[in-house]
């Protein structure tokens, strides 16, 4: 398995990540693109901002893109998240995967935008017209 | 032993600062140092969760911290 | 559910589906990417034609979005499929599916390829150096 | 009655062109033209599988074919 996994200021491409994760052996590759919403529970997000403690940020993506391939026999992964501020519709992750069988490109991918969201330390603060908030600090 | 600690997200916000140093016994473990934490910054209670991350991992609650350790406050992410 | 089928003899485009199937209120866009292999059974794959039946594979695309919008609660939905002769690492597929949740644009993003390529009338051929065959016509 | 057919990818190969115009009584149903159609080109009956459309939508066996239907035979599809 081969996995390019990335933390980055500039502008995430589509192009990019297809490349990386393009195998000419592959059945298929499978995207998911996360982008910045433009309400969060009825308030209008003006920006956004991400922050990223990133040696191990990019630690534990690596452990994904590991974890993922002892699951499923995949062929390559890459996972770029983006860092600093967003706007609403900009792209702040791509996980891209490659596998023999379609099946486990979307089994691997989904795994590994899950789990991205539970474990790879990076934080996002929303900015609202009347304030900021920290997602998913408080319960 | 004094163990500087690095704060991200709203953790810096809630020590007023991306790093502070604290004073804890010797062989002192993550749990020890959450709690300590908790003491002296109350509004760490109110966070869904609150995890320490030893040079650049998650640790155990059990972890011994050593000097030199990277040691890092790691409040609820949100990355994707 | 906001759709854009589309069979195209010109070079698909992954930056053109993302923005079609892209939602400011979606939780996520889910994309699967089908590429020309570069072998078949062991043997080179110097290139491939692709054949359709334009306007029932343009209903039959259709269907799958609506289907795939029955069972799922989707937000926008962009099937685009080339035609001609392509090269091995040319895309031949992109199916773009974005909904509130992402498990959801997962599950219907698989629902769509699978389904595509069981019920779309579109017709495959290889050629190696040593001769050409239609894809899955025989047993 | 007289009713053109066209065809697609291998069944192209297998009449020798793009469509072909076949004899059929009136009141035949899909699974009739299947089976002529298999007898004509015996090649048809070693396909994984043969399908006809009408008016760009997969016919059932029985459906009856009608002067004026667009008749299309599916060999196996390959898309993606």
């Amino acid at each position: 398995m081969v996995k390019d996994i990335q933390l980055l200021t500039s502008p995430l491409s589509l192009e990019t990540c297809q490349a990386q994760a393009d195998d000419p052996t592959a059945g298929g590759t499978v995207l998911f693109i996360g982008t910045v919403r433009n309400h969060t529970s009825g308030k209008t997000v003006l920006r956004l901002h991400f922050e990223a403690y990133e040696p191990m940020a990019i630690q534990e993506m690596d452990k994904i893109a590991v974890q993922a391939s002892e699951q499923w026999p995949l062929h390559r992964v890459a996972i770029h998240h983006r860092t600093g501020m967003l706007l609403p519709g900009d792209i702040a992750v791509i996980i891209a995967v490659s596998a023999a069988h379609r099946a486990e490109a979307f089994a691997a991918c989904q795994y590994a935008i899950d789990t991205l969201k539970q474990t790879v330390p990076i934080w996002k603060k929303e900015f609202f017209e009347d304030g900021e908030v920290w997602v998913a600090a408080h319960p | 032993m004094k163990v500087p600690i690095k704060a991200f997200g709203i953790a810096k916000e809630i020590i007023g600062g991306s790093s502070i140093v604290v004073e804890i016994p010797a062989g002192s473990q993550v749990t020890d140092l959450l709690q300590l934490l908790k003491e002296q910054y109350p509004a760490f209670k109110e966070l869904a969760s609150l995890a320490i991350a030893v040079n650049a991992t998650y640790a155990d609650p059990e972890q011994e911290i050593s000097t030199g350790d990277e040691v890092v406050i790691i409040p609820p992410v949100a990355g994707g």
